[in-house]
């Protein structure tokens, strides 16, 4: 029983160190690759094209002063970053990267991690409340219509998934695409899965709760240090989160011919995600009220329209 | 940092405990002076040269800068233009507002002496260094985006020499 | 339900600015909003003024061109030529042929270079970063010519009474008929990004409408103006240089919301490129300066010469008493007139519309608080 | 084609309402200090949209207690332009909406734009150009 234990400690650990390389490895993907886009280079001097950019980024983060300005809520306010970076990464504890490297096989597991991403919101909520600044507070507002809206969607579009697999442990679903990825007959809902997940991790086009240019930094405008990192890693975090999801759920997870399960499983993730930058580095942002009409008139409609026409069908087959 | 600070006050008490210090020192200054976020922030003429170093042809992201809009998670702030009396006391608060350690470059003439505005004027401030202090200064009315690559050089050195016990 | 009628809420009021990435510079709005809408603004300004008009009583008529250059710093080539118009105008000196020319050329090149900006940080304020570094990339290139003939990217002290500091080089001719050459299709890539994007649409139009009569009771000039249906530009109702002998469209909007202003710059753009285009072809030789004395005394009057600057109609209200010193410089900015409607324009809008309407206002701090 | 009046200062709220329908564009108001006919002068320049043609109307103030109507009710362009003039020359606009200063901090004092006005600090330029 110890030794079970010692080990899943150490998978634990294992997996902290591989969250913390990956999203160090995302950030300066991002800086590159919307330096590319942008007829730049992006970092250059630190290290080999700037590879050790993000270690310095980080060093510095830790090292800088952690203000906690006079009136804001001093509880909230410091648990806020600390639960919006445990949110983010417990999703990864049942996050399976092959057949043998996941930490805990839940049968549950696709509802575990979108209860657990979804705790996300509770923590910007907080943080908006707390700091005590209106533009923190718009900020934390618009995660919350935004991000509980996106839920609904979200869920819906992964339903039909579960019918097909008929489970909803992701090992299980992987194991059902053998034959084909569930792309191939759910391309409608792989699409809506990716709109509501981008909206869910805060992307742009739908990155409204910390707008820039409206709202300075949104919910951590006043979070600085080593607390303002938790909330700039956990967005990293979510989002190699919903590309996981995305691609054990509809590209066929770790299958693939020749190359080891991983690769694979890692190669789609990555996929995604440059998708993912393609898309914020092209397009300007929502407004809130287009935002929350696009998800309720036409993302939830057509999830519905989805979901129905899956079940139908796997009813008649 | 203040425990950071509290900690190396006893290291450098020991013997032999300076080459720690040293190369903690060097550590965290590589890290400091190769992530300097610059807040987003511009005054007049200055602020423009200060967008076009940011975009494609001089591109401060290669040195490793990044704008950020709140002055919280900012290290640096390039004062670009003519300092006036209504804007002086904002721009001690938002120095006051940047965490610790931060950085002041003044850029440009105005932000050094006032400038072309340095005589005559009843409203430019002599100098943006009457209001907070100044780490850097670049002359030039603009100074062009090179020079401000310049400045930020000569701002790493003198981070790459700061020290964890004194500062 | 009961609980919700007595749910108190109450409006509360956000202070936008001197430093906000979207007041393109140091506006402060005073926002008063009932959660995201905004039911009242005060605009505050005055965080950059200088006392340009004071400074100018105690200048000699030259050494104020330095100091049109800072006051619109996108288009400094449209502020040296107002003012050296009203004191051509007062003084009574003609500047050689050669020099219209050439003046013509560079206050193009310059709106151009002031669109560019505008259109970078106008996407950029609507969360679309990457054309913001694709006007740049184009910027620069103008930038480069002004460089090749004053020496400087920003500021450039070029006009003077009576002509221009310096000639046009071969190099430049060709340069710039190369650049413009490239620009237009240029303008098709900033068009291809934005202008047909549905999310940009949906941000844009029939946003913060201004209608005619408002625009004109509330003096607005330029692109502001003609957004709204109101062909009005002083290149063509009050020509100055050779204007008159150039041929080009005043493009004007129907609406007056943020996409009419968006579409009337990016095809003033392509006019302004057709301009230079003319100027350099038709330029003829011969001096570029006419001799002035350093210290020029004006006789005693007064002078105004409305020029067309990108943002409007930028203007020097010039009174001499004859000595070689004005004796009151008023300067008329476009920004000035064009800001002082907003606080009617984003009532009830969202914080987003501000940022976008006010991205479309295109205003510079510079001329505004002078 | 540029015309030049010179009114009192009573007559400029009847004489605009005469004009505003032809010079419906108002350019700028400004102000010109001239201490030695111890005058504040008033500068309107109005501009007709359809053919183009300029109006300057011209008001002498006395320079202890400069006081006018405010045109803002006819032209609303004016209101800043107004508040500034009222900013730097200390100009009073009667019957204007929001008569507070425009561009110097609200607690400043004195109107820099007069003649006579001097803040200590401000360094005068040595003569170069004789």
């Amino acid at each position: 029983m110890i030794i079970g234990l010692i080990i899943l400690l150490l998978k634990i650990a294992a997996v902290l160190v591989f969250i913390s390389l990956t999203v160090l490895f995302l950030v300066y993907a991002e800086r590159k690759v919307s330096a590319h886009f942008q007829v730049r280079y992006g970092p250059m001097r630190v290290g080999w094209h700037g590879g050790l950019q993000m270690i310095a980024d980080t060093i510095k983060l830790l090292l800088k002063e952690d203000i906690t300005p006079k009136d804001v809520d001093k509880l909230v306010f410091f648990i806020a970053p600390i639960l919006c970076f445990v949110s983010a990464y417990l999703a990864y504890l049942t996050l399976p990267f092959s057949p043998q490297i996941v930490v805990k096989n839940l049968n549950i597991g696709l509802l575990y991690i979108l209860g657990v991403t979804s705790l996300t919101v509770l923590s910007l909520m907080m943080a908006g409340w707390a700091s005590n600044n209106k533009y923190a507070l718009l900020g934390g507002f618009r995660s919350v219509a935004q991000i509980i809206s996106y839920e609904i969607p979200l869920v819906l579009s992964v339903l039909p998934v579960v019918m097909m697999a008929g489970s909803l442990n992701l090992i299980t679903i992987v194991e059902a695409q053998k034959s084909l990825p569930f792309i191939l007959v759910q391309p409608l809902g792989f699409l809506l899965y990716l709109t509501a997940a981008a909206a869910e991790a805060n992307r742009a086009p739908f990155d409204i709760p910390e707008a820039e240019q409206e709202l300075v930094a949104g919910y951590n405008v006043e979070y600085s240090g080593i607390k303002f990192s938790m909330f700039f890693l956990a967005e990293y975090v979510n989002m190699f989160t919903i590309c996981a999801l995305a691609a054990i759920l509809f590209l066929g997870g770790w299958q693939g011919p020749i190359l080891p399960p991983v690769i694979w499983f890692l190669i789609k993730v990555y996929l995604l995600v440059f998708v993912l930058m393609w898309v914020r580095w092209t397009f300007p942002r929502l407004r809130i009220d287009q935002l929350m009409s696009f998800c309720w008139k036409i993302l939830l409609p057509l999830a519905l329209a989805n979901f129905l026409i899956s079940g139908l069908w796997l009813v008649l087959k | 940092m203040d425990l950071a600070q509290d900690v190396f006050r006893y290291v450098e008490k020991m013997p032999g405990g300076n080459l720690i210090l040293t190369t903690t020192d060097s550590l965290f200054n590589w890290a400091k002076a190769n992530s300097l976020w610059y807040l987003l922030f511009g005054l007049k003429c200055c602020a423009i040269e200060m967008m076009a170093a940011g975009a494609s042809r001089y591109d401060l992201d290669r040195l490793g800068l990044m704008f950020r809009a709140s002055p919280r998670q900012t290290d640096l702030m390039i004062v670009a233009g003519t300092v006036t009396a209504k804007m002086a006391p904002r721009i001690r608060t938002l120095w006051e507002q940047m965490a610790e350690p931060r950085y002041v470059i003044a850029m440009g003439s105005c932000a050094i002496t006032g400038g072309a505005f340095f005589y005559d004027s009843y409203a430019a401030i002599k100098g943006v260094d009457e209001v907070i202090p100044v780490d850097v200064y670049i002359p030039g009315c603009p100074p062009r985006p090179e020079a401000l690559i310049e400045g930020i050089l000569k701002l790493q050195e003198k981070i790459k020499k700061e020290s964890l016990t004194k500062r | 339900m009961n609980d919700l009628k007595n749910l108190k809420t109450e409006e509360y009021f956000l202070s936008m600015g001197p430093q906000h990435p979207s007041t393109h510079g140091v506006l402060r709005l005073i926002l008063k909003l009932d959660g995201e809408i905004v039911t009242g603004a005060t605009p505050d300004i005055g965080y950059l003024h200088r006392g340009l008009e004071k400074i100018a009583e105690n200048r000699a008529y030259i050494q104020i061109i330095p100091f049109t250059d800072r006051l619109d710093y996108l288009s400094s080539m449209s502020g040296n030529l107002a003012f050296v118009l009203t004191v051509e105008k007062l003084a009574g000196i003609a500047p050689p042929p050669r020099a219209e020319y050439i003046r013509v050329i560079m206050a193009e090149l310059n709106r151009l270079a002031s669109h560019l900006i505008w259109l970078g940080t106008f996407s950029l304020d609507l969360g679309a970063v990457t054309p913001f570094l694709y006007c740049f990339r184009e910027r620069e290139k103008i930038l480069d010519l002004f460089e090749m003939i004053t020496g400087s990217r920003l500021t450039y002290n070029y006009m003077r009474i009576g002509g221009v500091a310096a000639d046009l080089s071969a190099q430049f001719i060709k340069d710039a008929a190369a650049f413009i050459q490239d620009f237009k299709f240029r303008v098709a890539e900033y068009e291809a990004l934005l202008t047909q994007n549905p999310i940009f649409l949906a941000r844009t139009k029939n946003v913060g409408i201004i209608k005619a009569d408002k625009a004109i009771a509330y003096g607005l000039t330029g692109p502001m103006l003609r957004a709204s249906g109101i062909s009005r530009d002083n290149r063509r109702d009050f020509p100055y240089a050779i204007y008159d002998k150039l041929s080009f469209d005043i493009p004007a909007g129907t609406v007056g919301d943020c996409w009419d202003r968006y579409a009337v710059r990016v095809r003033e753009m392509r006019e302004s490129a057709k301009i230079v285009e003319q100027a350099l072809s038709g330029l003829p030789e011969g001096n570029f300066k006419t001799k002035v004395p350093l210290s020029l005394k004006p006789p005693a009057g007064e002078s105004y010469a409305p020029v067309e600057s990108p943002r409007g109609e930028i203007g020097f209200y010039l009174v001499s008493n004859g000595t070689a010193k004005p004796y009151r410089l008023k300067i008329r900015t476009p920004s000035f007139c064009n800001l002082s409607i907003i606080s009617h324009v984003i009532k009830g809008w969202k914080v987003a519309d501000v940022v976008a309407i006010l991205g479309t206002f295109d205003v510079v701090l510079g001329e505004i608080d002078r | 084609m540029t015309e030049e009046k010179k009114i009192s200062r009573e007559e400029l709220l009847a004489t605009g309402e005469n004009i505003k329908a032809q010079y419906n564009f108002l350019v700028f108001i400004t102000a010109v200090d001239y201490p030695e006919r111890n005058v504040i002068g008033m500068v309107y320049h109005l501009r007709s949209l359809g053919n183009r043609d300029t109006l300057i109307i011209k008001i002498d103030l006395p320079r202890e207690k400069p006081e006018i109507a405010s045109v803002a009710g006819i032209w609303p362009a004016a209101e800043w332009h107004e508040r500034e003039v009222f900013d730097l020359f200390g100009v009073n606009f009667l019957g204007h909406p929001d008569l507070r200063r425009i561009l110097l901090p609200p607690d400043w004092e004195g109107s820099p734009l007069r003649k006579d006005y001097t803040k200590p600090g401000v360094i005068k330029r040595p003569e170069t150009i004789k």
